[in-house]
């Protein structure tokens, strides 16, 4: 029953998003959602290895920049948008295929900063390899049209929540959060980790790469460099840990707060808005460490004791 | 072609020693605390901002300042401690270092916007009559500043170890970070012992800062990249280890500057994480680091 | 509520637009015509680096921008015929924080949010390459400074205009002024490159390559480092061991200082430095005293220069900040000036017939007399500033001039 | 022969953990592994279940060498553990816990469903039932060490290793204990257990074997185990004999 | 010497003692028994100010222990030796010792603690400078209760020191136990081992679910059938 109404209100959800572009007509507007539905992309695919596997992964902006790139250079030869976006999300695969093995033997911290210069790496080789800018030909921007841009990114936020949720519930799920939570009693049990981690390694990346087309298709003009920023990894693992880490839920409300919050303090307060910003952000983590999501269950773990107590007194 | 190869390995040296000691402060916090404090780069940023005020209007000298900055960041740190993080230090260690994370995200923000707002966003850096001068030394220049700076490393990092290695008070932050609950029993006041840790990290993110201010410059946005730079750096030498964090340090910025001189400037960076990455996979646990070092 | 800046005068709010035809000696008043209902404000819009690695241009560009709408609405604001009244000038501003993608959002918010006339960039050519381009999509004209990349107008756009010199005058003008300047035997033939592996960098150091040789001069050492690494060791003794005379090189701040302090350390001193981007700002002399003497740039601007208007912006920004107008605040306020004269020619708020009167007309403004070629860059004047004592002195062209060049530059150990 | 170990080693640096050990269970048996602290129990553990890879000699499970192979195929071999420090799922429910030993064990299942109903029925035989959604982390180091074995169980192994899974119990909660494991081997899964409790072991295992500083030094039944000098010497101390 | 009244303490929301209530003088070693999860090593925490009970009082020597901070308790003399004899595993055998001495009472004598404790574990001199994380389970659990005894305690808390060794070593670990009880420290002992705690004990006390259920001398414990069929099987 439970399910069910998840599985209603996550369709009534999709369907006011799905109607957006015609009630909203503004393209400022429009522009945020675009944000909002990238950020709950990288957020939730940045969630499947560090909130879901326990994998804390610096280097995400990786997976996204490949997408990025390769997308771009395949629309402006001629591609097909959406087979290009396919070429961006597998080559984020065969990269991670390519460092899983070696970062895998890494554990904690130093898997979380080896990844961090896995990012970096690759930032500062696009940078070398491609300094020029890439801008979307003027031609093109006639036809430029946010809405478009808006259905591509619902449909790579959706893509990747609905895969993130059916990963999450499923037996891989189980065996990710098991080598999440003691790598040696999930071996014992015959959870093979390294094959775990790998997939979720490989499902992060893909979708990263997915949401990273979008941004290919969306940006007019930028440095391919961009995207393999490690801010877009900072950005996207703040979200998820303010959310709620391995839930699927978390990822989506911490991409939402961030988005809003700071657009909303930045077009109010020109000069003091990251500092408003920040002290906003300090106090939510200090009031809820364990992110939004943590909040929720610490809620919903309080009306189960005081249910399970009522049961106790009838039954004494 | 030797003389202008060593005079870039020590150019690496003195460079990777400014590494070694920013990381250090940042090693020891996530040491004692497991606080992955990502707005060190920008305490380093306020040290180098302090000597560079002091000397620009009191015109005392950035190294004869370095106490002074030391006092101010022992006494930011307190308040951040105080304010901040002496309120995540009851969570579980995975919390820790994730709830760090987010505070530290977020003190970042705020530092940099502050010190956009109190200082500009110009660059500053500090030239003492002094800059520039540098003794000759069989043919190869050793610039005074520079070595004034290592030299103020390397007693710093000394200072450090001997603290912990043979004070009461360094075994009773050793004996925290191994296990707070026996070290609570010793009658360590463990309260203490983390505000201890992180104001000293404080501290020598502090005196990092003044010695970029004088090597190099600052500006309100540098903290990240320090930051960035300062964890490769202390996972390069192994977490725990302080000596190892230094070490790495060095190592890396001697890589670094072999790189620009054998291939070009472009892949110095680059060389740098990637020796860094193979390092790890030959020694997944750092240079210095022990093996039950994880998490 | 966004902020919307109608500077500090409050001269904006109460300029009534009634009183505007009275003043006007327009002889459509005479025949009694009525007109439409004119707008409260001309809407200009930027998203602008406040904070984050461009912050520094932000913020000397904004004063720009801000101290022209006061100056011009002090006036009344800008006549448009076809309401045949002054119009007052009303300047929104976002901060982009130094990410292009953030900047992209604002310049929709810019154009969805209030009936924009034009927009006014921002700071640093990443910045410029995400913006342009939405103001081309929404056909809004973009008046844009403090970046040389030639490149971005090469892309078609029909809406950039930028009153600033590109790296085809800079690396020309270098070569230019110093065989005018310096006899021949005494220049610096031997030319030391130090240049980034951005687009910027590389179209920079091309050209030099390019015009190099056919002014005389040689290329000697010719290195190039990704952006933000301050440690130029390795070029700085390859120089020094190819002895090279010349330093040519255009580096953000935090390079440039750490490439002079090594300079210093190693004891290298070129005859003649061109250094762009790094000593553009005061910081430059306050930080580095006498290392970083000597050097020049080509900014664009100075404060001295003799052109009409220019001692007005300098009285106001000495008022609001102790000293005259910064380098980047005269291009900034004569995007302004070119604005407020191209709506007046035009007559109408008309988006088109702006920017193509903007395309063909001439314009007088701080910087001088300023016409746009059909790739959107300017015509203006390159002006060569020499750091002199702690000072930035214009050295070049001479009927300008504020001070002489000096040449060669002490040794850094002798100074 | 369910299992048979031949001159079994292991090394760290110069320590020979565990030197030259041979011994075999039967289907159906309860083996005693017992010795002084440091003696390579736990090691022996270890290596039967891949988390170390021995220096030398083999181990045959149900006509299969299995010495070397990865840890994560031993569970599918049809061997499960527990660990000497309980290693729970900290922050997933005791059914989660018990579901992942059902759905990656040697029968696993894919179905979900079923995996949930056969954990709530493995959670009841430990005596858990009534704690299934709490979380592993809220609960007691007793209550982790029977999810422990709760998990173990669920992986359907022929063979189980448990490691002083009762460290800590009294006498009369041993008991208890005990008797579980009895009815443990009683549904057909065979048993080597490490305690140091005398009296559980003597009182569970059909033989006992004795390791001192890596090497065995005895083997047999609860008594003749009991009268060994040598096992009085190193082990069990004159309180005991 | 010790005395608890009525002390109630909780893990969050979660209540773990009932008004316990105990005692125990100058000289004496009194046993702590109860099942697992009674609630025996969160008295012994409550004692040291690890956990902070809600309500009730601890005196010790005359001391509100409530309202002394958890640090400068040890330097009143009580001392706790923890479940599984946890050293600090990365430091050297001397410098645990070292800061068992760490309150500034015990800091000034601890030379000659140390010799004393070396009397009674004279396997720790041999290992002084080994990394206490290579001690073998035996030799720990020594090291935790020399550790201990560097604070000169008055009152020597010790929470199963038996756990996880082999019969020969519970056995030595008891005669020390009882040989430092001789030199004159109180000793409040938690043991599963219940034959041989209450075979050391002059008194015990017994306590169920967080609430003190039995108390009594050794011997008169030992013969209660109630408890022999509860603790000894
Ligand atoms: N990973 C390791 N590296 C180095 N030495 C080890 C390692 N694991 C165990 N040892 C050493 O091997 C020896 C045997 O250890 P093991 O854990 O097998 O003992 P045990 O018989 O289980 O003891 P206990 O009864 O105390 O659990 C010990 O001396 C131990 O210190
Ligand atoms: N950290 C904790 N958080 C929550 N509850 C706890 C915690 N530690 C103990 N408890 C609860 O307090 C009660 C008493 O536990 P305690 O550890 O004092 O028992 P004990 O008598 O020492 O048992 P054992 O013989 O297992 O050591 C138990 O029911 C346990 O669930
Ligand atoms: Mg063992
Ligand atoms: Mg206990």
């Amino acid at each position: 029953m439970k399910k069910n109404l998840s599985f209603v209100i996550a369709l009534v959800v999709t369907a006011a998003l799905a109607a957006v572009p015609l009630f909203v007509k503004k393209d400022s507007l429009l522009t945020y959602l675009c944000m909002i539905l990238l950020y709950v992309s990288l957020a939730s695919s940045w969630n499947i290895l560090g909130g879901y596997t326990g994998q804390v992964n610096l280097g995400h902006s990786a997976f996204f920049g490949l997408g990025a790139i390769a997308t771009r250079l395949l629309w402006f030869a001629g591609w097909n948008i959406l087979l290009a976006m396919l070429v961006g999300g597998l080559l984020a695969i065969a990269f991670a295929l390519l460092i899983g093995s070696p970062a895998f033997k890494l554990r904690g911290a130093y898997f979380t900063i080896g990844t961090l210069a896995l990012g970096q790496i690759l930032y500062a080789t696009v940078g070398n390899l491609f300094p020029q800018i890439s801008s979307m030909p003027v031609q093109d921007l006639i036809s430029y049209t946010l809405v478009t841009r808006y259905y591509l990114f619902l449909a790579v936020a959706l893509i990747t929540v609905l895969a993130a949720t059916l990963v999450a519930n499923s037996r891989w799920g189980l065996g990710m959060m098991a080598v999440r939570e003691q790598e040696d009693a999930a071996e014992s049990l015959g959870v093979n980790a390294f094959q775990h981690k790998l997939l979720a390694l490989v499902l992060s990346a893909f979708l990263a790469g997915l949401a990273g087309g979008a941004f290919a298709f969306f940006q007019i003009g930028y440095y391919p460099q961009y995207p393999f920023s490690p801010i877009w990894t900072l950005d996207s693992t703040m979200m998820a840990y303010i959310g709620g880490t391995g839930t699927i839920l978390g990822p989506i409300i911490g991409a939402i707060f961030f988005v809003v919050l700071k657009e909303v303090l930045s077009l109010n307060l020109a000069e003091f808005h990251p500092t408003v910003f920040g002290i906003l952000f300090i106090l939510v983590v200090l009031f809820l460490p364990g992110g939004f999501m943590g909040l929720w269950k610490r809620i919903k773990d309080k009306q189960q004791k005081k249910r399970e107590s009522m049961a106790e007194l009838s039954h004494p | 072609m030797l003389q202008p190869l060593a005079q870039n390995i020590i150019y690496g040296i003195l460079i990777g020693a400014l590494y070694g000691l920013a990381a250090v402060g940042l090693s020891l916090v996530f040491g004692v605390s497991k606080f992955l404090n990502v707005s060190h780069g920008e305490l380093l940023m306020l040290g180098g901002y302090a000597s560079f005020w002091v000397f620009k209007l009191l015109k005392i000298d950035p190294f004869l300042s370095i106490p002074l900055t030391i006092i101010f960041l022992l006494l930011i740190g307190f308040i951040f401690y105080r304010l901040i993080f002496s309120r995540l230090i009851k969570l579980e260690v995975e919390k820790k270092i994730q709830n760090s994370l987010l505070v530290g995200f977020g003190l970042s923000t705020i530092l940099q916007n502050v010190a956009l707002r109190l200082w500009t966003a110009d660059d500053r850096s500090i030239t003492t009559a002094y800059s520039g001068l540098s003794f000759e030394l069989a043919g190869l220049r050793l610039p005074a500043v520079r070595l004034i700076s290592l030299a103020i490393s390397v007693v710093a990092l000394i200072s450090l170890q001997i603290f912990l290695k043979k004070t009461f008070t360094g075994k009773a932050i050793r004996a925290t970070v191994e296990d707070w609950q026996s070290a609570s029993l010793m009658g360590i006041n463990i309260h203490r012992v983390y505000l201890l840790a992180f104001v000293i990290g404080c501290a020598l993110a502090g005196v990092a800062g003044t010695l970029v201010s004088i090597c190099y410059s600052i500006d309100p946005s540098m903290g990240l990249n320090w930051t960035l730079k300062s964890m490769v750096v202390m996972v390069l030498g192994g977490l725990g280890s302080m000596i190892g964090t230094f070490v790495g340090g060095i190592i890396l910025g001697v890589t670094e500057s072999a790189t620009a001189f054998f291939i070009g400037g472009n892949y110095r960076l680059i060389a740098g994480l990637l020796l860094f990455l193979i390092i790890l996979i030959f020694r997944p646990q750092g240079l210095f680091g022990t093996k039950e070092g994880d998490r | 509520a966004p902020k919307a800046v109608e500077t500090e005068a409050p001269v904006v709010t109460e300029a009534p637009a009634t009183e505007a035809p009275a003043e006007t000696e327009a002889p459509a008043v005479t025949e009694e015509a009525t007109y439409p209902p004119a707008p409260e404000f001309i809407e200009l819009g930027s998203s602008i680096s406040l904070t984050g690695n461009f912050g520094s241009l932000g913020n000397l560009i904004l004063p720009g921008y801000q101290i022209a709408v006061e100056h011009i609405n002090a006036e009344g604001g800008v006549f448009v015929k076809e309401y045949n009244t002054k119009i007052p000038l009303r300047l929104t501003y976002y901060d982009d924080e130094s990410d292009p993608t953030k900047a992209v959002s604002k310049m929709e918010t810019l154009f969805s949010e209030h009936e924009l006339t034009a927009y006014l960039g921002g700071g640093g050519s990443s910045m410029h390459a995400a913006s342009i381009p939405i103001a081309e999509k929404n056909k809004v004209p973009y008046l844009g400074i403090s970046f040389a990349l030639y490149k971005i107008h090469q892309q078609g756009y029909k809406y950039l205009f930028s009153p600033f010199p590109k790296s085809p005058n800079q690396t020309e003008d270098v070569f230019k002024i110093l065989n005018e300047a310096i006899p021949e035997g005494e220049r610096p033939t031997k030319v030391a490159v130090f240049a980034y592996n951005d687009d910027w960098g590389k179209e920079w150091g091309g050209l030099v390559k390019e015009r190099a040789p056919e002014y005389g001069y040689e290329i000697v050492v010719y290195e190039e480092n990704p952006v933000g690494v301050n440690d130029w060791t390795a070029a700085i003794q390859k120089a020094k061991a190819a002895g090279a005379e010349m330093l040519l090189t255009l580096p953000i701040f935090p390079d440039g200082s750490g490439m002079f302090k090594t300079m210093a350390e190693l004891g290298w001193t070129p005859k003649f430095s061109l250094v762009i981007r790094a000593p553009e700002g005061v910081n430059w002399g306050e930080s580095l005293g006498k290392i970083g003497e000597y050097v020049t740039i080509f900014p664009g601007w100075h404060h001295g220069a003799k052109f009409e208007g220019v001692d007005k912006l300098n009285a106001r920004y000495e008022e609001l900040y102790g000293r005259p107008a910064d380098l980047l605040t005269g291009p900034a306020y004569a995007c302004v000036q070119i604005l407020a004269q191209a709506i007046e020619k035009a007559g109408t708020l008309d988006r088109d017939v702006i920017r193509d009167t903007i395309a063909s007309g001439e314009f007088s403004t701080v910087i001088g007399k300023v016409t746009f070629n059909a790739d959107g860059t300017g015509n203006v004047l390159d002006p060569l500033i020499q750091w002199q004592n702690g000072k930035m002195e214009l050295v070049w062209p001479a009927e300008h001039a504020t001070a002489p060049l000096i040449y060669p530059a002490p040794a850094f150990e002798d100074r | 022969m369910l299992l048979q170990v031949e001159k079994l080693n292991k090394a760290f640096g110069g320590l020979k953990a565990v030197n030259n050990v041979d011994f075999s269970i039967q289907s159906g048996e309860i083996v005693g592994l017992i010795g002084p602290n440091g003696s390579g129990k736990t090691t022996t553990l270890n290596l039967l279940t891949g988390f170390l890879k021995p220096d030398s000699g083999s181990i045959m499970f149900d006509g299969k060498e299995i010495a070397g192979s990865p840890r994560c195929s031993m569970c599918g071999n049809g061997i499960a553990r527990t660990f000497q420090l309980v290693k729970p799922f900290l922050n997933l429910t005791a059914v989660q816990n018990v579901m992942i030993g059902r759905t990656f064990g040697k029968e696993a299942t894919m179905n979900l469903k079923l995996a949930e109903e056969d954990s709530f029925s493995i959670l009841e035989k430990v005596g858990l039932r009534s704690r299934a959604y709490v979380l592993a982390k809220d609960m007691t180091l007793m209550q982790r060490k029977r999810l422990e074995l709760a998990r173990a169980l669920a992986a359907k192994p022929k063979l189980l290793l448990l490691d002083e899974l009762m460290a800590g119990l009294n006498h009369a909660e041993a008991d208890e204990a005990m008797e579980t494991i009895r009815e443990i081997r009683a549904s057909g899964i065979t048993i080597l257990i490490v305690e140091h409790i005398v009296k559980a072991i003597m009182g569970l295992s059909d033989r006992i074997i004795v390791l001192n500083m890596g090497e065995k030094v005895a083997e047999g039944t609860a008594q003749e185990i009991m009268y060994d000098p040598r096992v009085i010497d190193v082990y069990l101390g004159k309180s005991h004999a | 010497m010790l005395k608890l009244t009525e002390i109630d303490t909780f893990y969050g929301d979660l209540q773990a003692l009932w008004g316990i209530s105990l005692e125990v003088r100058e000289g004496e070693m009194v046993s702590l028994i109860g099942p697992n999860g009674a609630g025996k090593t969160t008295t012994l925490q409550s004692i040291t100010g690890l956990l902070r009970p809600a309500k009730g009082s601890i005196t010790f020597d005359g001391h509100d222990l409530l309202k002394v901070p958890p640090d400068k308790i040890v330097d009143l003399g009580v001392s706790m030796v923890m479940e599984g004899g946890r050293v600090f595993a990365g430091m050297t055998v001397l410098e645990n010792l070292e800061l068992g001495a760490y309150g500034s009472r015990a800091r000034k004598e601890r030379f000659e603690t140390m010799e004393h404790v070396f009397k009674t574990f004279p396997r720790l001199k041999e290992r002084l400078n080994q990394r206490a994380g290579t001690l073998s389970g035996g030799e720990r659990q020594m090291l935790a209760i020399g550790r201990a005894m560097m604070s000169k305690p008055k009152l020597l808390m010790l929470d199963e020191p038996s756990f996880g060794l082999a019969p020969i070593l519970v056995d030595a670990i008891f005669e020390m136990v009882k040989g430092i009880n001789k030199q004159g420290v109180t000793i409040l002992l938690v043991e599963q081992n219940v034959r041989a705690a209450l075979e050391l004990a002059d008194r015990a006390y017994v306590i169920e679910n967080g609430r003190i259920v039995g108390e009594g001398s050794g011997e008169a414990l030992l013969s209660y059938e109630s408890v022999r069929s509860a603790y000894l099987g």
